[in-house]
């Protein structure tokens, strides 16, 4: 199948962005910033979907992705704060190793790639790829599959407004409360009995 | 082909994102004057004004911030207000990007606006911007949420993802009778989204601007116009899902989605300006207990409508 | 000339001033809110003039000196009731308010079109904390991050979850003096977890503020019991309106200031209060947080006591307060929510007072102990209460704080009126105010 | 753009999750290596379906079976990371010698 000029430039502009940024996920000092560098490797494998007519993949790629690569920043946060990457790190174990590691693999399967003969099928013209996928994913079950998914999400909020008590906001510690760090011990991270006269808390 | 493709709509977006930015400090200084705030010359020119002393202004610097974020940050959530407005049909044949999952690419804006909000407040590296970035964060994924799930409302009928046929299929009766839910939905995910009045939480004034509190100069100017493109991006959407874009009597199509739009537009402001900032912890819970099961009510009723 | 038709343009906007609240000068920055064209921002970052409101004591003068810093280019500093900073030679000092929204707008304009250099730097542009890395990746040689390459150490978990469950490293920092969202003066070191306030260490107390003269009239002779409250319920208008500003309701904050300026014992106060109950202030703004016990709500005193439900008014040994009949309201909750409630009640039953005081010609009697709008004045005056928020601040998360430091009125009362005139010269700058402010 | 060029990217893709992954202290880091190999997977995936498959629907539900998989993986670590943040308050790899605890 050809593709105009300008659809193997921007193939071209996308495919060296995803593989730059992918670099940089592990070279780069901060884990927000590499959480988002993940981000933009990922949008630029999405783009090229679009390019290649798989529009809902790639545009699924970015919402899913968005989201995912935001929760994995919050919990770098969580984990270590760490404005702007203020305090930058390395830490890299056994790095000669996992680079060839990382060249062997490339070159055995790019060696696949450009080697072994595949059959050349293109996408039939007539075919509706949103259309198709949704009659492969969800059949004539739809409507099963779109009420099993609001319950499943319902049950989800559900569980946690419960086991939270008042959630993030409240008192929560009976939901919440860490293992000890010896069996049968005290619970982690957990305040002292008493300390913090807790009037703010009970009112 | 590439005129039509590529110029025409480029040209397109840009005039409406910019006009539409404009419209949108201009509404907003009318509806302040009315209600009391005092001012000096006219609504008109009061946002040039403001646009050129912020041009005058320099731009500032933080202790150790990530520069290339932090002056990426407002460019990006331009693009992203732009990227949502070229999903919007302006007529049958006149559409920016006439995806057919476009639907599903408004909704990516949603969640990729969520990381440039992030990224906005974290990269400058002060304790106010962070705060604003981790508030909005809290409380984007429920946004997104409650506007998928309403937009899914408005695919059903439509069986369709694209906008263009979301606003064919409401040929007969407008989304906004047809799921009476669903315009009071998106339009509180709307004001969410764009952190404007009641859900201004990122920027707010507890945090002396949040997100943009230490930004000054030009990239101000970005972020602000950026965040007047978004609402007017969100508008352009609204009125296509839910009060039929380009359906009209009398009037042609383009002229009837623009009229819709400063319609929800004006609503919007208005809602910004009447309403007290909601509470983090308050919004929360509204968010997740109350709009959300009521997005899920609003599908099953689109639902049922359309296999009845 | 395109620069030239740009800088015109700049000339005309609104004038967007961050004002530096010092000691007495909170009543010609209410006057600034109700002016057209001169708009009080929230950050230095989005000013161009610095207006230095009343006096700062000298020992805070190198956080002004940060925050005239912050400003970007070109801004222009203004001095209101305020001795400049030594180095700031040629700065604009203003003592008539009424000239300080020309003057303003003056500067602002001569500014735009480069008539008028921007105001110097004053501190060296060099990092407050230099970046000290070891090795290459400059992560400080000391484990994997136990390294401070800009002089500070990393975030780390060193105080145990108060709230929620989520353990989040916490972050240690300076506030203040001059934060707009603080009452002015308090300085505060605060350690947040998220936007979890983890501990609160107040560590300079508000400035002490200026009542009106006619409180401390009431102190020597009597006085109207007309005037009396209408300048107490000026008092609580006004931090109504700041509460409301914060809670971003700028319309009725304005509306609350308005009536404050012209209020008269017609003035009525149904209309604001509808408004604020209509568009859900006290359902989606305030909170059922900061809660005062009996012991901290009497350390703080006047509408905090009473609103926790001690029935505490030096007005009810008044024997003219007798003859109107006067009880005091009081609230039984005692947090945020109640503490507004009183506020807005106390308002009314002043206007109504002030009706009633009017009519009859009513003077107050009693000298020796008197209720200011602050709290009991008995003694001696009212002092500074800022130490409860050390007790009341841990466990709320920001907004929740910074909507409970609005609802308590702390800071101790100056001896001096509001508005001293030109006679007693400086008093209300560096002087006097300061050595007070020491002792408090 | 060819078959042979997609896959190619995918193989450089694939080859930096693998170092990402073997290399990384960190449990988020190592899981953003796994990460980088589906994306990887998923294009190939994708490629194979535009231009090899003659459009047969499986290519499309591969991916997207790789993205749930994505999520299913992501959630299931996070809570491996606070779990052993909560027990050990370690969160890198040579920070636990054995999962048994």
């Amino acid at each position: 199948m050809d593709y105009p000029l300008i659809v193997d430039i921007f193939f071209l502009l996308l495919a060296t962005l995803a593989v730059v940024s992918g670099w940089r996920v592990f070279c780069t000092d901060s884990m927000v910033r590499a959480s988002f560098f993940l981000l933009v490797s990922f949008i630029a494998v999405g783009v090229i979907m679009i390019l290649l007519t798989a529009e809902y993949l790639g545009v699924a790629m970015f919402f899913m992705m968005a989201v995912e690569m935001m929760v994995m920043a919050i919990f770098m946060v969580m984990f270590m704060m760490n404005p702007a990457g203020l305090n930058p790190m390395m830490m890299v174990h056994q790095h000669k190793f996992s680079i060839a590691a990382g060249v062997a693999i490339f070159v055995v399967l790019g060696g696949v790639a450009l080697l072994s003969e595949f059959p050349d099928n293109p996408l039939p013209a007539d075919l509706d790829p949103v259309a198709s996928l949704g009659n492969e994913l969800l059949g004539d079950s739809m409507l099963i599959f779109e009420s099993a998914g609001i319950v499943l999400l319902t049950t989800m909020i559900g569980v946690v407004v419960l086991s939270s008590h008042r959630g993030r906001y409240g008192a929560a510690e009976e939901g919440s409360m860490p293992p000890g760090l010896e069996p049968g011990g005290d619970p982690a991270g957990m305040p002292e009995e008493g300390d913090e006269g807790g009037h703010h808390h009970c009112h | 082909m590439i005129v039509n493709e590529l110029i025409l709509p480029v040209i397109l977006v840009t005039i409406v994102l910019v006009v539409g930015a404009y419209l949108v400090a201009v509404i907003d200084g009318m509806i302040a004057a009315a209600l009391g705030t005092p001012q000096r010359g006219g609504a008109w020119l009061a946002p040039l004004t403001q646009g050129a002393w912020l041009l005058t202004q320099q731009a500032n610097a933080t202790e150790a911030p990530d520069w290339r974020a932090w002056r990426l940050a407002p460019a990006l959530y331009l693009a992203l207000a732009a990227t949502g407005l070229a999903v919007v049909p302006f007529s049958p044949t006149l559409i920016p990007t006439d995806l057919v999952t476009s639907v599903v690419l408004w909704g990516s804006v949603e969640a990729l606006a969520t990381v440039v909000i992030f990224l906005h407040g974290w990269s400058a590296n002060t304790l106010l911007a962070l705060i604003g970035a981790y508030r909005y964060v809290a409380l984007g994924l429920s946004y997104i949420l409650i506007s998928m799930f309403v937009l899914i409302g408005v695919a059903l009928p439509a069986e369709s993802l694209q906008f263009s046929q979301v606003v064919a299929s409401q040929e007969g009766l407008w989304n906004v009778i047809r799921q009476p839910l669903g315009l009071p939905l998106f339009l509180i995910v709307g004001l969410g989204m764009t952190f404007w009045g009641p859900f201004n939480l990122a920027d707010s004034r507890d945090l002396a601007g949040g997100t943009a509190s230490t930004v000054s100069g030009p990239s101000r100017l970005v972020w602000e116009l950026a965040r007047a493109a978004m609402l007017v991006a969100f508008s352009g959407v609204a009125a296509s899902a839910f009060l039929g874009g380009w359906l009209g009597p009398w009037l042609p199509g383009p002229l009837w989605v623009m009229l819709k739009m400063l319609g929800v537009l004006a609503v919007l402001l208005l809602l910004g300006r009447l309403l007290p900032r909601v509470q983090p912890e308050r919004c929360v819970t509204l968010m997740w207990v109350v709009l959300l099961p009521l997005s899920f009510v609003d599908l099953i009723w689109a639902g049922v409508e359309a296999l009845l | 000339m395109a620069v030239s038709w740009l800088s015109r343009l700049a000339a005309q906007s609104s004038v967007p001033v961050f004002p530096v609240r010092g000691i007495q000068g909170e009543a010609a920055l209410h006057r600034l809110t109700l002016t057209p064209g001169v708009e009080l921002v929230d950050s230095p970052r989005h000013a161009s003039i610095l207006l230095v409101a009343g006096g700062v004591p000298p020992d805070q003068h190198d956080a002004l000196r940060r925050v005239h810093d912050q400003l970007p280019n070109p801004f222009a500093t203004l001095w209101y009731r305020s001795e400049p900073l030594a180095e700031l030679a040629s700065a604009t000092r203003v003592d008539d308010p009424d000239a300080l929204p020309g003057t303003l707008m003056t500067a602002h304009q001569e500014l735009m079109r480069g008539k008028r250099g921007s105001s110097p730097r004053l501190l060296p542009d060099e990092p407050p904390n230099p970046w000290e890395g070891l090795g290459d990746d400059g992560h400080g040689g000391e484990g994997m991050m136990g390294g401070v390459p800009y002089g500070r150490p990393m975030a780390m978990n060193m105080h145990d979850d108060i709230r929620d469950g989520l353990t989040l490293d916490s972050l240690t920092v300076t506030l203040g003096p001059f934060l707009p969202m603080l009452p002015p003066g308090l300085g505060a070191k605060v350690t947040l977890q998220g936007d979890l306030v983890q501990s609160w260490i107040t560590q300079h107390a508000p400035y002490p503020i200026a009542l009106e003269s006619v409180f401390l009239e009431a102190r020597e002779h009597p006085v109207p019991i007309a005037e009396l409250e209408l300048a107490r319920a000026r008092y609580h208008l006004q931090r109504l309106a700041f509460a409301l500003r914060l809670a971003g309701l700028e319309r009725l904050a304005l509306e609350s200031l308005r009536l404050a300026q012209g209020l008269s014992p017609d003035s009525r106060l149904e209309g604001l209060r509808r408004r604020l109950t209509r568009c859900g202030f006290f359902r989606l703004t305030t909170t059922g947080r900061g809660w005062l016990d009996e012991t901290l709500a009497r350390r703080v005193g006047g509408v905090a006591a009473r609103a926790a439900g001690l029935e505490e008014d030096l007005r009810s040994q008044d024997a003219a307060y007798g003859r109107l009949k006067f009880t005091p309201v009081v609230q039984s909750d005692g947090d945020t929510n109640a503490r507004w409630c009183q506020t807005l009640a106390e308002i009314e039953q002043s206007l109504q007072l002030a009706r009633q005081a009017e009519r009859e010609g009513l003077y107050s009697e009693t000298t020796e102990a008197i209720e200011t709008p602050r709290g009991p004045w008995g003694e001696q005056r009212p002092g500074d209460a800022s130490g409860v928020i050390d007790d009341l601040l841990p466990g709320l998360e920001w907004d929740e704080a910074m909507t409970t430091l609005a609802s308590l009125d702390l800071a101790a009362v100056s001896e001096w009126p509001q508005d001293v005139t030109q006679e007693l010269g400086e008093a209300p700058g560096d002087g006097a105010d300061a050595a007070e402010e020491r002792r408090a | 753009m060819t078959l042979a060029t997609l896959l190619l990217l995918a193989a450089a893709l694939i080859g930096i999750g693998f170092y990402g992954a073997l290399s990384q202290q960190s449990f988020v880091m190592l899981m953003m290596g796994l990460e980088l190999i589906l994306n990887g997977v998923m294009l190939a995936a994708v490629a194979f379906w535009a231009l090899s498959g003659a459009g047969a629907p499986e290519g499309q539900l591969l991916t997207i079976v790789v993205m749930a998989v994505m999520a299913i993986e992501m959630a299931m670590g996070f809570a491996l990371v606070v779990a052993v943040f909560r027990t050990k308050q370690a969160d890198v790899t040579e920070g636990i010698t054995g999962l048994k605890h």
